[in-house]
Parts: structure tokens; C-alpha cells; sequence
């Protein structure tokens, strides 16, 4: 196994994409999305990370820049620096943003000073994994409220790698209208993000969730971007066995452990299930594409 | 007087857990011996859980499998029924039911109709079987094997029957719905079921054994309901519905022979006839024959002879 | 066609189920989703109305309303009445219960008494609905957080008729681990909750999304919940082409009406469509069960 | 010299939507008219959109269809080939293919091989066809339809061919995937496409004309790369990936005869041992004959005559 190593991060050879045809694929997607709800403007997320700054670019390159409202949503610990980067992709685009500090809704659950919110007392000791997820179900919930005031779908910006293992919010972060890269990893989302010309800052920092200052996917996960992506392409798209890919390198344990990761994110990918009781249920016998003739906004 | 007691195994497989769900046929193969059984039937998939999408392949066995010979050796002096996902050797999946009897796998069946409709999804992850057999047995009679979908068409337990069965054995994994339909269980699928089973057992004039698993994989509740019917189309003993457990039937196999004696209809049959005119659909849609029932008018077709009809040419 | 009068509500005949076996089988479904996912309890927003009070009645059946959480989410201009209704609920059954008020939440991003909030000035004028997902959205992450602080699954309450008509928020109200009674009609629902003993008064109020006072669903939507229903069952359940439910009695114009809502609302009933790029791609070509071996929650 | 220009209707078709492809199809049918063409193909399914689900149902159309009709209309002095969802008598719904021909509906291939499997589902929706025939066509030369998937079977090129057709058309809905694949298009799929064309047209000795279509339905991106390949397996001419658009293709038709003399691979097949082997196979997979290629040590099987190995009998 060689490494296709680039200035700016570690791209392993089986994994590099075409990113001409990727681009191609995912602009005729976003604006075919558009068209079928008859929407003509987008809005996401922007943390200042590498994923929604990607999709920042992919959505200005298919529909332009200026049908893109980018919302910023701080909460009052959040990096400043992360901030900075976003606001740099902004300006680089000369797209439309907009600034909401969410900290007001988040403490008013939590509390803030000792002073309980409407989550109770208990809720001020709250760990930073809860603050977290209720951190991205907020940001969705003010994203879906811009989406109306802007008349635009609400793109989504998380990768493969992190849908995989879980490491997502359900009903938060991966909430959206349609995603242009959730069948790209880590590893991918790079290569396209150095190939559509995002700043090398947002490259070359490492990927974090924010939950607190200094943490890191891959100090929290254990492993890298490049070795997780690797293992889940083998394991999943190409179908290698435990033994099979172990076979090939990577340490069993590692293995065992991401393979259970996968097996307990399978209900975010999901829509919930409803007991099945009459003759035709939705998801089950009752089986339309998401946009058909009448079903666009008129 | 030649009795049998049969056990319905209706239980409710861990979906993808085939280690927990041999060790508790096992078990249950075991129970069902202390209890006198002599025959003991378990449901469709009983070994794997029935809506493992991409998980088939991970729980499949080829028929050479320990465990699969394991599960065999506890059967001396019992016949059982099981249901697995095979692999064969170029790598098909297939939903199987296999007769365990004696220690040893003597019979296979893989499903042939594999619904992919409304609900199922089945020939996504499955292959189709390409045989329907019945095959002599240690209980004395002939035992036919179809799985679930395999009697929502007329010919599987005709030809099991034309073929030596003297007991059609159905295993299910029949998802409950319709809840709306008017009738004497509150469920619709359910009453088609019972329905069809009735009718299979007094056309064939053999006893119809089927065995509905319980338990719920993903949006599904699979029914139970398992039940044993004789060759007259009565009920000989029926399992609840919703409800796991091993329940029993006691009959007497002396009644296919009253039976068949009384009611010749397997006597009447018409073999010939009916491959005959099954030859000449296949070459009407394959396009090889003018088409005898006048798709246009189809009045005619239905009411003249085949041969004056396929004089005047049909709709050519 | 007759209908099937009871006393409380109008039961269109051919909705009537038995209600026994309904009974068994969702018992049985939430057993199995708490099982399969490594749970033992169960938390759901009670809002007063006769869908979550079934759903509290449901869950309480099938595992004891000792394992059970309800969560009272009201926002400050919320109908005493509804609170009422629901704590009637929570005291019938003897299940456990938290009041979490939501208002600071709310009222953090769209102001309040003329002070703008994080949305912006804008924001203060927005409209009842927008308002009102905004509600849905934060009950929603309220219900989740208090899902790791209960260690229970998130039981949806949504009916058939109003998730095939799109009267629902997406990733709010229809947000949940699984959902027991999302394929009964709201008339199957007033059937099923006579049968378990819901408090009458919940059963013959006028349900009520209760985004403004005295607002009703059915005054909102044009027809009633019978009607509505019964037109449902007979396109969808029993595949009737418009003219064929035009010569069934019903008028034109409201079935044409209802096929553009339930068409407008499939993108509320699917996971959020992703760019098709890899050879493997979760919810199109990897597909598996949502819960399998080693999913569980350990 | 014989030459034919040939029109790839590269179309992204509105999902569900009939009466926008039927104007769109109409009017690119007079644009190519103009343009000289003699042969309009247009992609599986441009009349409907691919992704349909319980909408076939809906965009279904019998071949009496008036909608039909008016399209066939517009091919005076035309060839073309168009795609929709067939409903038959009998209620089956079929992805057809129709050759129009002369303002007739000259000929119609229900789409064989329904591919059910990762991203496919399309047994769910849809009968298989019986089917596969070679038609004489306006054009002086022998056309055979295939559709998407029938092409992804070695026999269907080849009966097509034997049967007299000197154009194979595939009309398809590829989608796009496997990004990662290292070749020369950046595109899995589209690669594996091009490869089996060129096989197709060399050891067909024919032109193979393959119209794909692009444009998005749900997470699918269909790649479009329309392409006509001429009787010796070398490109005459493509469209661009992903793009709509109306592409044309000069060829000789004179091109067939001069490789059939050449290289005359048609002259020298064997359906007699074939049609033998293929009946041996059913055969065997239906349990009526020993299994010649001895699964269990298939070393033997693969390496002895038959007729050494079926009097050894196989594994029995």
C-alpha cells in the first residue's frame, strides 16, 4: 500500500476520486434537488470546518454564490478562530451571511452563572456531549427558520466517514433538505475541497466538533481521518471480511471497534420506524420518490 | 391409528443472532421431545431473523455446516423442520427449509417464490429455488416443504401432493397488516392465510402444517397463528397469535387414506391436461403461438374450444 | 356508506380495527424497539391532546409506567388547558413527569416585548407557523436531552393522517427513536384510545396544533378529521383513482387538494437524499436492518 | 456505402411527469428530423423518468395508448426508439422499449433482466419480459432492443445478433457511482460500460448503439456518455458524460458486411451445442441430472469430457 501524499494532508491511493467528475456529479445534484422542490435557493450551516465549508463552494459553483445564505452560529465558548475561517469563505465567495449567537437559547436550557434554565438545576452540571448534541439541534432548528425567511433548501454538510461511525447528531447537524457530500469521506472531501479552492487554513487545521477548546475528531476517535476512511472503504464499499482487512494491516481491535461504531449509528441513517398496522405505510408498501409532479412548492 | 404429535415452534428469532437462535432450536428440540412430538416444525428464517437486507449474507450457511450438522444430531428418532439462509456454491443466497430428521439433513428446500412486492423485498438479497419436491420421510408419509409466498400460488401444494407429500409443510414469516379488514381475527392477513390453508388441505386431501414465527424485526409484527389442518379442510389445533411458545397438535395420519378414499380428487387429477395447456401459455407469451384466449376480445377465447380457436389464428 | 357513530367521535366504518390486536402488536413493537436497542424506558413530549396521551397510554401497557418519562413542554402563551389535560394523564397512569418550560428558549431567538432576540429585529414579527416549528424543533431537543438523562428512547407520537398530509415539523413533532401509532388515522386513534381508557375530556376536545388560542386543525385544514381519513384510506390504503373517490361522494376539489399535500410532504417522510458517489452508499446500495447484532447500546 | 445518421436523445426526463417527456421527445424528434438523422434513440424510461416506484403505476401506458400513437406519428421517413412503462392486458407493468417506424409502433422489447440488487430494485415494480427478438426495421438492416440491464447477460447480444440484428440498441438509465474507481472516465460504472460495448460490437460484428440518459433523481446522477460503437468494437462517436443534449453519429451500415467477412465470428457459432449446454444446465439445477461440473471437487468437472464425466456420474 502507497500513500498519495499531498502538500496539505494524506490522501490514500484507493480512495482518490476523480474531482472533475465530482464536481460535475454534485452541481448537476444541487441544482437538480432545487428544481424538483421548486426552490432556487440554498442556505447551510457554516462552522469555519472543511465540511460545510466544501459545500459552501460546491453550492455557490452550481447554483452561484450569490443564491447561497451562509449562517454563522456561535455559541459563546465556540473558536473564535473557526469564526474567522468562516467568515473568510464568505468573503472569498461574496456570498450572503448571516450571524446568529445561539447562546441565549442554549443557556436558557442549561443555565449559565448557576443559575438554572429551563432545563432545571441538573442541567447546569450538564456534560459537554449533551451541551453538544443540544448545541446542534438548536443550530438546525434556526437554520430551518432562515430557510424560510430566505426561501432556500437547507443543504446539508456532513461527510461519509462521520455518518458511518455515528459520529453525528441526529436531528441535529444531519438534518438538512439534501447532502451533495455524505457518500464523500474525510479522506475525499479534501481532495476536493484543495481541487474547488477552499482556504489551505481550513485544509490543514484538524477537524474538530468544538465541544471544548483543543479537542480533535482524531484525539477524541483514537484514529486518523486517513486510517478510519481506509478501513471503512474496505470493510464497506469493497466488502473485505474482519479477517480480510486485518489481513491487509489494520489492527483487529481497531477493527472490532469501528465495526460496532457502524452497527449502532444504523438508526440515524434511518427514518424512524412505525409499527406497521394498515394496508399501505409510508416507507414500507407506500413507496413515492421524494418530488413527483404536485409535489414541488408552487 | 397411526399417531403423530406435532410441534409448532413459534417463536420469535433474534434478527441476524444465529448463534442465539440455534442454541434455542436446540433447546426447543429437546423440549419438544420430552413433550412426545414426532414432528416439530419451526418458521421461515427461524435461524436468522426474517428483513436481514445485507446482513443475508453475513448469517448464510452452506449445507456442509457444522452447526447445520450440529443442529441434525439432536434429531435421532424425531423429524424437524428448520429455516436458514444457504449459500451454494456459486454463491447464491437462498431462504431454505431443510428436514432434519434421524441426525441427518435429508431434504432441502429453497423457496421459489420469492415476493418483492408492497412489503417484501425478497429477490433484492435472495435467489429463487428451481425445484418443488416432496420426499419420503421416517414418519411413513410423504413430506412436502414450501416457505411462506410459496403457497400464495396454486401450484406448490398441487404438485407437492401429485409428487407423494401426505403432509405440506409451510413455514412463515408472515408480517401482520390490515388491521382494518372486517373478520373473525381483526387481522387481514391472518383470515387470508387461514383461507387458503383450509382450502389447500381439502383440495389436496392432506394435512397442511403451518408454522408462523412471532416477534417484531424492524416496523413488522409477525402473527404466529401457526396451525395444523387435517385433509377434510378442518382445524386440528391452532397456536395464538402474538403469542411465543411450543404448541401441539396430536393427528392421526390414517386420516389422509379415509380421506383420499372418500373425496378422489388427487385421483381426478389431470396431470397431462394441465402441462399441456401450462406448455402452451409459456409459448403464447414467449411469443411462439398465436394467443388461444383473444386478449383483445377475450370473449371467444374463453368460450370456444382450444383447437377451433387456434384455427382461426387468434389475435395472431 | 354508514357510518359507525360512538358516542364521542365519528368512526367511519371502514377505519374500525380491532383494537385488541392493535393492542398486542404495538405492545409487542415497543418491546422490541426498547430490546433490540439496549433500553428499558421511554420518554415522550405530552402535550395534552389525544396522540401523545395514547402513546403514554401504549408505552404504559406494554412496559409498566414506572419506565416511562413524560415530558410537559409548554411555551409561555401555551393553553392552560392543554396542561391540565396532560398532567390528568400523567396522574391516571402514575408515570413520572417534568415541566420544562420552554419560553426562554423560544423567546432567545425571536425576542420578546419588543427586544430583539438572536434572530434579529426580524425575527419579533415572525409569523404563528414559523413560531411554531421553531417550537417543535426545540420540544425536540429538550425530548432528547432528557432521553440521556432518563436513559430512555424517544417514542414518537405523529398519527397517519397528518404525517401523509404533511401537518407535521420536520426533525420537530416527527422526530423520534420509533413510533407506535404512525400508521392509525387520527379516527383509529380516538378508536384505540376509548378502548385503553384515555381520559374522555382529551377524546372529544377538538385537536388543536395550538399555534394561536381557539386554533383548531380542523377549522385550519377545511375538513373534518372523519372525512379527511376516509378519503385517505380509500386513495392510499385502497389504491382509488381520483375519479373513482370522486364517485365514492367525495368532492373533487378536496381530493385534489389533499394529493397535493400528501405529495408536497414525501421529502418529511424519507432520510434527506445523498449525492450518489461511492460504490457503497448507506440507505442505496449498504442496507441493513437498524438494529442488528452489536448495535445495541452496551 | 450506406449511411445512416444516427440521433442519441441524451434527455434528463421529468420523474413522473408523461405528458412533459412526450412534448419534449416530440419536439427532439423534429429537431433531429432536421438535423438528417435516420435513427432517433432516446434513453430507458425517457418517458416516465427512472426512479419511479408506485408511480409506475401511474405513467403506465397500454400500447394502444393514444399518447403513443401521437408520438409514433411524427416519425414519417424516421427511425426511433423510444421508453416507457408498458401496462398489459393482464396488469403487468413493463420498462418497455418501442421501435417506431413510419408513424407505426413497429415492434416492442419489455425489458428482460431486472436488475434487483444494491442500488436496483426494480423486480419490485416491474415483470420481467419473455422475450428477446431481432426486427426488421425501415432501415434495411436488422434491429435488436435491449434495455439497461439485458445487457449486462452475455446471451442477450448474442441471441439479438443470430436472430438477424445488424444494430443492437441499449437504452438505458445508468447511474452514476463508484467515483473512486482509477480509469480513464473518473466513473466505475461508465468504465464497465465502454468495456462491454466494444465486446459487444466486435463479437457481435455490429453496430452497438447505447443511449443513456442523465440528469437526477433522488441521490441518483445518471452519467449520460451515449455512445455508438461500430461493428469492428471502435468508437464512431460519443456524447459528453453528464450533459443534455441531442449527438449525432455518421455511420456505414456497409461496415456490418465488411467485418462479417472479415472476422467472421457469427458464421462460426454453435447454437446447437449451446441451446444442448444450456439445457443441460436447467437440468441440472432442477435435480433431473447428475451435476456434470462435480461442485464438490469441481477440478474434474471443469477438465474431462462430458460424456467421461456424466458416465462417472457426477457427484449424484
Amino acid at each position: 500500500m502507497t500513500d498519495h501524499t499531498l502538500a496539505m494532508f494524506v490522501l490514500p491511493e484507493e480512495l482518490a476520486i476523480d474531482t472533475g467528475v465530482a464536481r460535475k456529479v454534485v452541481a448537476a445534484f444541487i441544482r437538480g434537488q432545487l428544481r424538483q422542490a421548486g426552490f432556487e435557493r440554498a442556505v447551510l450551516g457554516l462552522s469555519g470546518g472543511i465540511d460545510s465549508g466544501l459545500v459552501a463552494y460546491l453550492v455557490a459553483e452550481a447554483i452561484g454564490a450569490e443564491r447561497l445564505l451562509c449562517v454563522l452560529m456561535p455559541y459563546r465558548t465556540s473558536s473564535p478562530a473557526s469564526r474567522a475561517d468562516a467568515e473568510e469563505v464568505v468573503r472569498r465567495l461574496g456570498c450572503a451571511s448571516e450571524l446568529v449567537d445561539i447562546s441565549p437559547m442554549v443557556d436558557g436550557y442549561f443555565g449559565a452563572d448557576g443559575v438554572a434554565g429551563a432545563g432545571g438545576p441538573e442541567a447546569l452540571e450538564a456534560p459537554a456531549l449533551r451541551r453538544g448534541n443540544l448545541m446542534a439541534r438548536i443550530r438546525m432548528a434556526v437554520l430551518y427558520d432562515r430557510s424560510v425567511t430566505w426561501r432556500g433548501l437547507v443543504v446539508g454538510t456532513g461527510n461519509k466517514t462521520e455518518s458511518l461511525i455515528g459520529y453525528t447528531t441526529l436531528f441535529g447537524d444531519s438534518a438538512c433538505a439534501f447532502n451533495p457530500i455524505g457518500d464523500l469521506y474525510k479522506s475525499q472531501v479534501r481532495q476536493l475541497a484543495v481541487a474547488i479552492g477552499v482556504p489551505e487554513a481550513i485544509i490543514r487545521k484538524a477537524p474538530s466538533a468544538d465541544l471544548w477548546p483543543g479537542q480533535t475528531d482524531e484525539s477524541e476517535a483514537g484514529f486518523s481521518y486517513p486510517e478510519l476512511d481506509r478501513l471503512l472503504f474496505w470493510r464497506i464499499d469493497k466488502r473485505r471480511s474482519i479477517d480480510e482487512v486485518v489481513a491487509k494491516g489494520f489492527d483487529r481491535a481497531m477493527v472490532e471497534r469501528v465495526d460496532r461504531m457502524v452497527a449502532g449509528a444504523e438508526f440515524k441513517r434511518q427514518v424512524p420506524p412505525i409499527a406497521k398496522l394498515g394496508p399501505r405505510t409510508a416507507g414500507v408498501d407506500y413507496l413515492y420518490p421524494r418530488r413527483r409532479p404536485g409535489s414541488a412548492r408552487s | 391409528m397411526q399417531p403423530l404429535r406435532i410441534a409448532l415452534a413459534q417463536l420469535a428469532p433474534r434478527l441476524g443472532d444465529l448463534e442465539a437462535n440455534l442454541a434455542r432450536h436446540g433447546a426447543l428440540l429437546g423440549e419438544a421431545r420430552a413433550g412426545g412430538a414426532g414432528l416439530v416444525v419451526f418458521p421461515e428464517l427461524g435461524l436468522t431473523g426474517y428483513l436481514l437486507q445485507d446482513l443475508a449474507a453475513e448469517v448464510s450457511m452452506r449445507l456442509d455446516d457444522p452447526r447445520l450438522a450440529s443442529l441434525a444430531a439432536e434429531t435421532a428418532v424425531l423429524s424437524a423442520v428448520v429455516s436458514f439462509v444457504e449459500e451454494s456454491a456459486d454463491h447464491r443466497l437462498f431462504i431454505a427449509a431443510a428436514l432434519l430428521e434421524d441426525g441427518e439433513l435429508r431434504h432441502v428446500h429453497r423457496k421459489v417464490h420469492l415476493p418483492t412486492y408492497g412489503l417484501f423485498d425478497e429477490r433484492r438479497f435472495f435467489a429463487p429455488g428451481d425445484m418443488l419436491r416432496a420426499v419420503p420421510s421416517r414418519l411413513g408419509v410423504g413430506v412436502g416443504l414450501a416457505v411462506c409466498e410459496d403457497f400464495w400460488h396454486l401450484s406448490t401444494p398441487q404438485l407437492l401432493a401429485l409428487d407423494g407429500a401426505q403432509i405440506l409443510v409451510n413455514v412463515s414469516s408472515s408480517p401482520g397488516r390490515d388491521l382494518a379488514a372486517t373478520n373473525e381475527v381483526g387481522l387481514g392477513t391472518a383470515a387470508s392465510w387461514r383461507t387458503l390453508m383450509r382450502t389447500y388441505a381439502q383440495l389436496t386431501t392432506s394435512f397442511v402444517v403451518f408454522c408462523n414465527r412471532v416477534g417484531v424485526d424492524e416496523s413488522f409484527s409477525f402473527w404466529g397463528g401457526s396451525e395444523v389442518i387435517g385433509p377434510t379442510g378442518a382445524l386440528v389445533a391452532g397456536a395464538p397469535l402474538f403469542e411465543e411458545g411450543l404448541f401441539y397438535a396430536d393427528v392421526d395420519l390414517a386420516d389422509v387414506r379415509r380421506e383420499r378414499i372418500t373425496l378422489p380428487l388427487l385421483r381426478d387429477e389431470r396431470p397431462e391436461l394441465v402441462a399441456r395447456e401450462w406448455r402452451r401459455l409459456i409459448a403464447e407469451r414467449a411469443g411462439l403461438a398465436a394467443d388461444a384466449t383473444a386478449e383483445a376480445g377475450a370473449v371467444d377465447g374463453f368460450d370456444v374450444a382450444a383447437d377451433v380457436q387456434r384455427a382461426g389464428g387468434g389475435r395472431g
